[in-house]
């Protein structure tokens, strides 16, 4: 028998799930009970993340090997089942996924879950396949919350319809669909070569292949590679990515600054578990060391010439995905705490850009008439069941204009990586250990180690040119500026993630030392093999077939 | 597998050749009638004689498989009788609705 | 009884068919058959409002032998038209027939018999006065196409739907 | 005491100014000014300790791991720096109080000012580098905001652009150098740098470490070539500048090369990059300054001279010269300050700081004028004020260098003529504004300001002249310990005296002074031609330099992003394909793969099938573009041919859902190509050249990858299957999955999860098919294309309506089969899902047989009919198919099993014997209720667009308006 | 059967590759279909072939394993057949709205000269 | 016996292979768009045949529900296609 701590791992899945599937019996009308539904679901999550968390780094007691919980869908053992696992990369994750969840989802109910249909369904498959991808253990199960959470993005950016978000999501439907198919060519071609599904297992097995089948194998990591690169917005595959998520309403972009992290998840968890059999080149570094210096390149250009204060956050996820590719990428553990550090700071910092961005395009035209705006613009006809007068921009709460201000400074001292908010933090660390990364004591840090130094430098100089413009622009340029008004709704979600990151910046020592130890386990994958494999099924049968 | 005896194979053999003619022959009519409203009727043969004598080689087979109601095939057919018709009928008409248009 | 009976020849029609599928001729799988045919045939009647009666299981007897051996016929003169190719002389047509059934099921199984035997398609129905527009892959004789459908078809059809 | 208090006072000050209410100026006077007299009283009480020698650390832990803590340590230097930050601060204050206007926003420019303090007392009492780094951008962030405070005003927005962009440039490179210098001494802990000066400065990353941090400091000190910011910046308001850009922030700069001083001076790199960027500073800055017309201008230049001759002194190599250097920033803050204050009060008094149109003041503003010609006097080097003294030192450093032979000429002769300009600036100044005729066309009338205002002016001058009179007693001590402790107990000696003697550097001076009055009535026609521009100087105006080298990395940027992206998806498609093809194909390069096996059977069938199924293919790539029925034919051949092969070869599941699957989508993109446009064969505007080439390209790598793909899939099918997990699977599936069809176990069973996702898949994709039609707009031509409708309508007549139960003609017998299929299709659907676990079906497969039957009916009977009739509501089809197979997944849950096992129960019933029960069954109902769902969501929705259309259509045609669509109200039915 | 199988993905991917890199929706739509085929071949594929062998195992008999085809690719691509048609569904509205919106069927939402 | 069985399939496969083929061949050719309809009819027709005579070949059941299933489905694509021809649209109001 299981006690309830047992199916913890399965509550992130299956709570959203659940949740999705019972709004979409609820007539869109029925707000209350839509939102009342999607907030007890993101509650659950969040309570059963942070327990997962806590579980993970052993503060809470369980039975789980090496801190490490298993659990066996359906139970059947690994590799033949599907497993979940948690260890602390993918509780980290998880928490990061439900923050920046509950954020957009508080700011969407002051207008934009009204905007078009079946928001709030999409909203929990969204959370469901993020999840599931954290959690999931098998490659091809991978692929298939991959898939829900493409699909329920695809729902997302077009919430709402209009030109914009059409053919922008035309263009990120198109890419991810020959992602998938990429995927699938890989995995099977994984399968085909080593008879396995199961990652841990894949682990193993990719070890012991002879010369010829390591080379298919390699073959079809690099494809595998690929596919995760296109998700991680990696130079060149990633033309989509600031139109998608610029024309995004933007609680939706908010959760989608997690979405490129979810490649970059893929990318180190399969490093990590290929890493004692040698990792192919697309997981091993000196690839993603390339792409990754590409990527954050290419967002800093990105970031210099972009006007469109929407696009210019794309970019800076851009950014985000090749500082992470690029620390990655190079040799070694160091750099990889260090780098988590970086992704959680960046995911909180663009999320709470994206939803900032919307508020600050209020102060552009009249405050109060976000309606007739979004009416043209994304083509709403008239809809006589759905009434959104009056409620939709809610109080103006005092300051508004400070408040904006404040929080664009703060998001792009964030994003510039400047101190002293986390940002920084992680900026430092980065580099701090990169130069730390020596071949030998003698010949000092690595040409890569430099680069990487000088490519964040500038790009941090570059960040702080064009925010510093784009600020400028934004809030001290016009007689047009409009003081906005902006529910409590939005700002509430906006003031928390930032002050998750002054909040990290603050807590750095121990959060920096959780993610040096999920950074070590990722080091020594064998604890991950391990688990998963001697994970034993639950004996007592009770039915039986 | 264990052999089947002569009284089945040999029927099925010729049934089945049979069928696989008929099928062919109609779907050769195919090509070679000159207009629509003529080829229309040759793959009607693989519809019935070509479907019809294969599936009775395969009641036979099935019948010495027994691993099912063995008649079960002539379904097949009572399912083309009713659904070929549908199609045929509409292609028909808008063949027709098409030289009409094009002859104004 | 008719209209109290609706269900019977299409929840019957539908028992052969799972009876025909199922793996095994046993009580449970009869049970379930049953259940499953007399459940959709009622839970299909808003969509199917009109229902068939045949009757006089003989005449359909007959029908069947009827179609057969016209189908057999059709079977063997299409393909020698069609392994004769150019040589052979074909004189395709329509013919238009007036139709007396007015029973729909009758006229549907008329549709399916005319399209389902090689030679001769459907192609056409007048909407008020039932005139059958014919296509005839060898029309030699106008009226024995229309001697064909009228008293070996149509005349079967109106006795059993009508 | 705990000196982190000292720093996080004014922070947490600027957090309460920020809430205060925006007219609440007094209050924020108040704040401000009793933080920094507390935080200057916390400072003095630490005078004790300090004098004494004790160097004052607190650590508070923050990222041990990566060596960085938060220490404060206090010693001399950074307690004179503590306190001159501090007293002056509140000098600024009291100052503001009476500068600032009531309309203006008060909280933001206390809250920044106070979070300035706090910064700079950070970076001056920061005892981490990195600590340190925090704190030097902060204050450059809060300058930034301090300096568009007036951010109405084009020249302050781009002042602070400037200034941000600069001295964050600098702190990038600050860091760059503390991380190296980290590297080096492997600890970011400023007592063990201080102690580690020989390590680094023989260490090669010497340079490259010095260079960073010089660039650190000289932009933040706006040295030589990166001074331009600084006269810009001037759009601050004159608190502003009288606290940051004559006092505290830009003495950061000199600051930190004074702090690192024992570490990386002493050698000749350290004297030119230092001393040269020094010189140049002051001679530049000085001889600009004499031109200025603004009277911030020329304070804004003077200040770039005088922190030049700081930075030149501590580029000297000598502890002298340290010391001088120290001297002259404590002297050089008095008097700026006081001046930028006294420039303050004749802006606020008269309404202009032109000094073309000022004149002759003195009248007006006594006191003002008065304490302004003191200042001035000592920024001249008048002796018996401060300014002389260090003046002098510097004088004599100069005379003792003999890095070369001539330089010990030539910086003398600079020295002079550098100061001389400094006087000639200085009289310059108080002449054309308090003396001469009073001047009438003034924009106010002016007189004095409250005392209070003049007050820290005062206190600065009375500071500038006790020091020039009693230098031993009133900054001796204090200079001494200062200057020990960066240069350790064995200071060389020197003496603060105003008399030294006759000797050179006194000579110096007087040659200064008086070349500088000569210098003055020289250029005094200069000045009036061109009024405010200085010679030469002007054409390398900074600020359009710095213009021109932002609008330029903006443009190169925009190339380069043009030429490394692209906004179109073809190139996107491109890339990605060519990438997948080229890393697939590297590891495989240089193998011997091609094993050729012997087949297991050759099939000409097979061949011949795939004969079609290749030209299916190739026709439908061929036609797409311009003829889509006949593609989507062709690829329907395709689908088939793929289904056949499936069932040929072992796959039954895989054939039946492939067949019914491509029925479907028959369908449905039937359904949609009725919104395509006619595609007429239109010539294309560009050449038949490019577009043949990037055909042939797209050919070329079409065939490639397809080849790749090939090529691929022979070589695993060639080798031999290693030991899997099938294995397992067909072992386990019977005994232990309970069902024959092993696929189908897998799928619900051990697999289970996979299938769950995928419907999940489908169901949300339902829904956003459904939600995006609900926009749907038809386009134009469609409406267009109506009449041509009416006419094929007109001849078979209308679609069903609800009075008749058949349509007439052509369509009778179809319907009448159709509905006959109804049923049929329904029970073979249900036939194939509950034999799924045994024989090939299941839930899916069951599931989309049923969709078909109702599209069926859709397609033959039309929408009116089938909607009035049936309550067919897909969207909680899709819920309670997921709620099924959700609830029958968690079923397990309650006999302690994990998610998705599957349990059963045996039932025995009388005559029908026993029943199976099992949530796997279940589960796949809750597959087959989504499938039907999602499925005639989709269609269905697709197929309203028409019922739309038409309803559009007579809007459309009367108004000649279309394209303003009327929403379809179709979601009660539908939904 | 094994060269004709591959040749036959290889037709089908290149086809569909080409139709991908084309710039109408529907051509895109077709491509993305064409090669999801190719896909789905290819994932049965890596089970390698077999003829006559379903993996459905007859009741009381023990499974000998070497005589059923590898189930495990099947069920893989019955999750990628349906996800195919998901997403063609979903690419085959969006391509409609943008037609609907932007009065083209160019992939771009607007006709470019190239 | 097998054997005659065995050769009989063979040929059978090659027959319906052929009509296949033939039917594409007009299905390509078409010159209406209805006789491509026609031909993807006849395709399914002569699809569902062979796999018929594929499950007499391999001796097993189950072929026969593809069977059954294009029987059943089979015209749907075709006349999907065919009322697209006739209205201009496949679901009408
Ligand atoms: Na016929
Ligand atoms: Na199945």
């Amino acid at each position: 028998m299981m006690g309830w701590l047992d199916h913890l791992p399965i509550l992130p899945v299956a709570v959203p799930m659940m949740a999705g599937a019972l709004m979409l019996l609820l007539k869109d009308s029925r707000r209350k009970a839509l939102t009342g539904l999607a907030f007890l679901s993101v509650t659950i999550q969040f309570a059963v993340a942070v327990t997962l968390l806590f579980m993970t780094a052993g503060d809470i007691s369980s039975d789980w090997n090496n801190d490490i919980g298993v659990y066996l869908l359906g139970n059947w053992i690994a590799p033949f089942g599907i497993v979940f696992v948690v260890d602390k990369l993918s509780a980290v994750m998880l928490v990061l996924t439900i923050v920046l969840g509950i954020c957009a989802l508080i700011y969407s109910t002051a207008f934009w879950d009204r905007v078009g249909i079946h928001f709030h369904p999409l909203f929990q498959f969204i959370l469901m396949g993020l999840n599931g991808a954290f959690l999931t253990g098998d490659l091809f199960n991978l692929f298939v919350f991959f898939e829900i959470f493409l699909a329920a993005s695809y729902g997302l950016l077009l919430h709402g319809s209009g030109s914009r978000r059409v053919s922008s999501g035309l263009h990120y439907i198109t890419v991810n669909l020959i992602g998938a198919s990429l995927l699938l060519i890989s995995i099977s071609l994984i399968y085909g070569v080593t008879g396995t599904l199961n990652m841990a297992d894949l682990g193993i097995k990719a070890g012991m292949l002879d010369a010829e089948n390591r080379k298919l194998f390699e073959t079809a990591c690099a494809i595998l590679g690929i596919a995760f690169l296109v998700k991680a917005a990696a130079w060149p595959l990633n033309f989509w990515l600031p139109n998608a998520y610029a024309a995004a309403c933007a609680p939706v972009a908010t959760l989608f600054a997690i979405m490129t992290k979810v490649g970059i998840y893929a990318l180190v968890r399969m490093g990590s578990l290929l890493l004692p059999t040698g990792a192919p080149a697309a997981f091993g570094g000196d690839w993603m060391y390339a792409i990754g210096l590409g990527t954050l390149l290419f967002g800093t250009l990105g970031i210099l010439a972009e006007k469109n204060t929407g696009r210019l956050v794309g970019y800076s996820i851009i950014l985000s995905s090749g500082t992470l590719l690029t620390a990655l990428g190079m040799p070694g553990v160091t750099l990889t705490g260090p780098s988590l550090f970086y992704l959680i700071s960046s995911v909180l910092t663009t999320g709470a850009f994206f939803m900032l961005v919307e508020l600050i395009k209020r102060t552009e035209s009249f405050g109060s008439n976000v309606l007739s705006v979004s009416f043209e613009a994304f083509g709403l006809d008239e809809d006589k069941t759905t009434d959104y007068s009056g409620d939709v921009v809610g109080v103006a709460i005092p300051a508004a204009l400070a408040f904006l201000g404040l929080s664009f400074f703060t998001c792009a001292i964030l994003i510039a990586c400047m101190p002293p908010f986390s940002g920084f933090v992680a900026k430092f660390a980065l580099l701090s250990s990169a130069l730390e990364l020596t071949d030998n004591k003698l010949s000092g840090p690595s040409l890569s180690a430099w680069l990487l130094v000088i490519a964040m430098l500038a790009s941090g100089l570059a960040t702080v040119i064009a925010l510093g413009k784009s600020g400028v622009r934004l809030f001290w340029n016009a007689e047009t500026l409009q003081t906005p008004k902006l529910s409590i709704r939005e700002a509430i979600p906006v003031s928390v993630l930032l002050l998750s990151c002054i909040a990290l910046s603050i807590f750095a020592g121990p959060v920096m030392d959780f993610l040096a130890e999920t950074a070590s386990s990722l080091d020594d994958p064998n604890q991950y093999i391990n688990a998963v494999i001697t994970q034993a099924s639950n004996k007592t049968m009770v039915g039986g077939h | 597998m264990n052999d089947i005896p002569a009284w089945i194979a040999i029927p099925a053999a010729v049934f089945l050749v049979t069928g696989g003619l008929i099928t062919l022959i109609g779907s050769i009519g195919l090509l070679r009638f000159e207009d629509f409203k003529s080829r229309i009727h040759a793959p009607t043969l693989g519809n019935t004689f070509g479907a019809i004598f294969t599936l009775l080689a395969s009641i036979l087979v099935s019948f010495h498989l027994a691993d099912r109601v063995f008649f079960h095939e002539i379904l097949i057919v009572v399912f083309l009788f009713l659904t070929s018709p549908v199609t045929a009928m509409l292609l028909m008409r808008s063949y027709i609705l098409r030289l009409e248009r094009i002859g104004k | 009884m008719r209209k109290f009976f609706f269900w019977f020849p299409m929840s019957a029609f539908l028992l052969l068919i799972w009876m025909l599928l199922a793996n095994a001729l046993t009580i449970g799988q009869f049970v379930l058959g049953s259940i499953l045919s007399l459940g959709l045939v009622l839970a299909s009647q808003r969509l199917r409002p009109l229902h068939g009666h045949p009757k006089k299981t003989l005449t359909i007897l007959k029908l069947i032998c009827l179609v057969i051996v016209d189908i057999a016929y059709s079977n063997w003169v299409v393909g020698i038209l069609i392994l004769k190719g150019k040589s052979a002389h074909r004189t395709p047509g329509f013919i238009n027939i007036p139709l007396d059934i007015r029973d729909p099921h009758g006229l549907a199984i008329l549709s399916c018999i005319i399209t389902y035997t090689p030679g001769t398609v459907w192609s056409g129905l007048t909407e008020d006065d039932f005139i059958l527009r014919l296509h005839v892959l060898n029309l030699k004789e106008e009226s024995d196409w229309i001697h064909t459908i009228k008293n070996r078809y149509e005349a079967n059809l109106i006795e059993i739907f009508e | 005491m705990p000196l982190v208090l000292i720093v996080v006072l004014p922070f947490l000050g600027s957090i309460l100014a920020a809430i205060l209410p925006h007219n609440a100026r007094n209050q924020e006077s108040w704040l401000a000014g009793i933080i920094a007299l507390v935080c200057a009283g916390m400072v003095i009480y630490a005078a004790p300790a300090v004098f004494n020698g004790e160097v004052l650390v607190q650590t508070i832990s923050w990222l041990p791991s990566m060596g960085v803590n938060m220490t404060f340590r206090m010693d001399g230097f950074a307690w004179l720096f503590s306190l001159l930050v501090t007293i002056m601060g509140a000098l600024v204050v009291l100052y503001a109080r009476y500068y600032m206007d009531p309309a203006d926003p008060v909280p933001r420019f206390f809250s920044f000012f106070l979070a300035f303090m706090g910064s700079m007392l950070g970076v001056v009492l920061s005892g981490n580098v990195i600590q340190l780094v925090i704190f030097w951008e902060l204050t450059s962030l809060s300058s930034f905001m301090l300096i568009a405070y007036w951010h109405h005003r084009q020249d302050a927005r781009r002042g602070a652009r400037m200034a941000l962009t600069i001295t964050a440039a600098g702190g990038f490179c600050l860091l760059a150098g503390m991380l190296m210098i980290g590297h080096i001494v492997g600890s970011y802990e400023l007592n063990e740098i201080l102690a580690s000066g020989n390590l680094i400065r023989n260490h090669p990353w010497y340079i490259p470490i010095l260079v960073l941090i010089a660039l650190g400091g000289l932009t933040k000190s706006a040295q030589f070539p990166f001074h331009f910011w600084l006269p810009n910046a001037m759009a601050a308001p004159t608190p502003v500048s009288a606290y940051l850009h004559s006092a505290t922030m830009v003495k950061a700069g000199v600051f930190i090369l004074a702090r690192f001083w024992p570490v990386l001076a002493s050698t000749d790199q350290w004297f030119w990059i230092i001393g040269g960027a020094g010189m140049c500073s002051l001679l530049i800055g000085a001889f600009a300054a004499t031109f200025q017309q603004d009277m911030k201008g020329v304070l804004a230049y003077s200040t770039i001279s005088h922190l030049g001759l700081t930075t030149l002194l501590l580029g000297l190599n000598s502890e002298l010269a340290l010391i001088a250097a120290i001297f002259h920033m404590i002297n050089h803050a008095t008097f700026k300050a006081s001046l930028f204050m006294a420039t303050g009060i004749v802006d606020h008094e008269t309404g202009t700081r032109d000094m073309g149109v000022l004149s002759g003041l003195r009248k007006a503003m006594p006191i003002t004028a008065t304490l302004a010609i003191v200042a001035s006097a000592a920024m001249a080097g008048v002796p018996l004020l401060n300014g002389f003294l260090s003046k002098e030192m510097f004088f004599s450093e100069t005379l003792f260098v003999n890095q070369t032979s001539y330089a010990g000429y030539w910086l003398p002769s600079l020295a002079v003529l550098a100061s001389s300009f400094s006087v000639a600036y200085s009289l310059r100044f108080i002449i054309q504004v308090f003396f001469g005729k009073p001047a009438t066309d003034l924009p106010r009338k002016p007189h004095d300001p409250p005392h209070w205002m003049l007050f820290p002016s005062a206190v600065l001058v009375l500071l500038c002249i006790l020091i020039g009179v009693f230098p031993e007693l009133i900054i001796g001590s204090t200079l001494k310990l200062a200057a020990t402790s960066i240069l350790g107990d064995h200071l060389p000696a020197y003496s603060l005296a105003i008399w030294h003697g006759f000797n050179l550097p006194l000579v110096m001076s007087i040659l200064a002074l008086v070349g500088g009055v000569s210098l003055l009535y020289v250029l005094k026609p200069l000045f009036r031609s061109y009024p405010g521009q200085t010679p030469i100087l002007y054409r390398f105006d900074g600020r359009k330099s710095f213009d021109a080298v932002m609008n330029g990395i903006d443009s190169i940027a925009y190339i380069l992003l043009e030429w490394f992206s692209s906004k179109r998806l073809q190139p996107q498609v491109l890339w990605i394909v060519v990438i997948t093809v080229v890393v697939g194909m590297l590891p495989l390069l240089g193998g011997n793969w091609l094993h050729l096996k012997e087949p297991f059977s050759f099939d000409p069938a097979f061949a011949l099938l795939w004969t079609v199924g290749g030209a299916c293919a190739i026709g439908a790539a061929y036609l797409a573009k311009y003829n889509r029925f006949r593609a989507l034919v062709l690829s329907g051949g395709a689908g088939l041919v793929t289904c056949i092969t499936f069932a040929w070869l072992s796959a039954p599941d895989l054939a039946l859902t492939q067949l019914v699957v491509e029925t479907v989508t028959v369908v449905l993109i039937l359904l949609g190509l009725r919104w395509l446009p006619r595609r007429v064969i239109e010539e294309s505007q560009i050449t038949p050249l490019r577009s043949f080439i990037r055909r042939f390209r797209d050919l070329a790598i079409a065939i490639c990858s397809g080849l790749g793909l090939s090529a691929l899939v022979y070589i695993m099918l060639t080798r031999d299957k290693p030991e899997g997990l099938s294995a397992f699977f067909l072992e386990k599936a019977l005994p232990e999955g309970g069902g024959n069809n092993v696929v189908n176990v897998i799928l619900v069973d051990f697999r289970g999860f996979d299938t769950y996702g995928e419907i999940s898949v489908l169901g949300i994709v339902a829904i956003t098919v459904y939600a995006l039609l609900r926009r749907f707009r038809p386009p134009q031509e469609s409406i267009h294309a109506l009449e041509n409708r009416h006419e094929i309508q007109t001849i078979d007549g209308n679609g069903l309506t609800n009075e008749h139960s058949l349509p007439k003609g052509i369509l009778l017998a179809p319907n009448v089969l159709g509905r006959l299929m109804l049923p049929v299709i329904t029970l073979i659907s249900l036939y194939f899902l509950l034999r799924g676990h045994n024989l090939p079906g299941g839930g899916f497969v069951g599931g989309l047989i049923f969709a078909t039957g109702i599209i069926l009916q859709y397609m033959l009977s039309g929408i009116h009919w089938v909607e009035t009739r049936s309550r067919v509501r897909p969207q909680y089809w899709i819920s309670v198919g997921l709620l099924i197979a959700g609830g029958s997944s968690m079923l397990a849950w309650w006999v302690g099993q994990p998610f998705l096992s599957a349990i059963s129960w045996d039932i025995y019933l009388p005559v029908i014997g026993k029943l199976h029960l099992s949530s796997v069954i279940l589960f796949d109902i809750g597959v087959y209720a989504l499938v039907v769902g999602a499925t005639t969501f989709m269609l269905v929705a697709l197929a309203h667009q028409s019922l739309r259309f038409y309803r559009k259509a007579p809007v459309a045609e009367s108004e000649t308006k279309a394209g303003t669509g009327t929403q379809l109200n179709f979601s009660d039915r539908v939904n | 059967m094994e060269i004709i199988y591959s040749l036959a993905i290889g037709v089908l991917a290149g086809s569909g590759i080409w139709l991908l890199l084309r710039p109408r929706t529907f051509q895109v739509i077709m491509g993305l279909t064409l090669v999801s085929y190719a896909v789905n071949l290819f994932i049965f594929g890596m089970g390698r072939l077999s003829v006559g062998s379903p993996p459905i195992i007859e009741s009381g008999t023990i499974a000998d394993v070497s005589n059923y085809a590898d189930p495990v690719p099947q069920a893989l691509v019955l999750t990628a057949i349906v996800i195919g048609f998901a997403t063609t569904a979903l690419y085959l509205v969006v391509l409609l709205a943008l037609r609907g919106l932007s009065n083209t069927d160019h992939v771009d939402g607007t006709e470019f000269n190239s | 016996m097998n054997l005659i069985l065995t050769w009989a399939c063979y040929f059978a496969i090659c027959c319906f292979s052929l009509a296949t083929f033939c039917a594409f061949i007009r299905l390509v050719k078409g010159s209406t768009p209805q006789d491509r309809v026609l031909g993807l009819d006849t395709m399914y027709i002569n699809g569902m045949l062979l796999i018929i005579v594929l499950g007499m070949l391999y001796r097993t059941s189950w072929y026969f529900d593809i069977a059954l299933l294009i029987s059943l489905l089979g015209f749907v694509s075709s006349s999907a296609l065919s009322k697209f021809l006739l209205r201009g649209e496949v679901i009408e109001p």
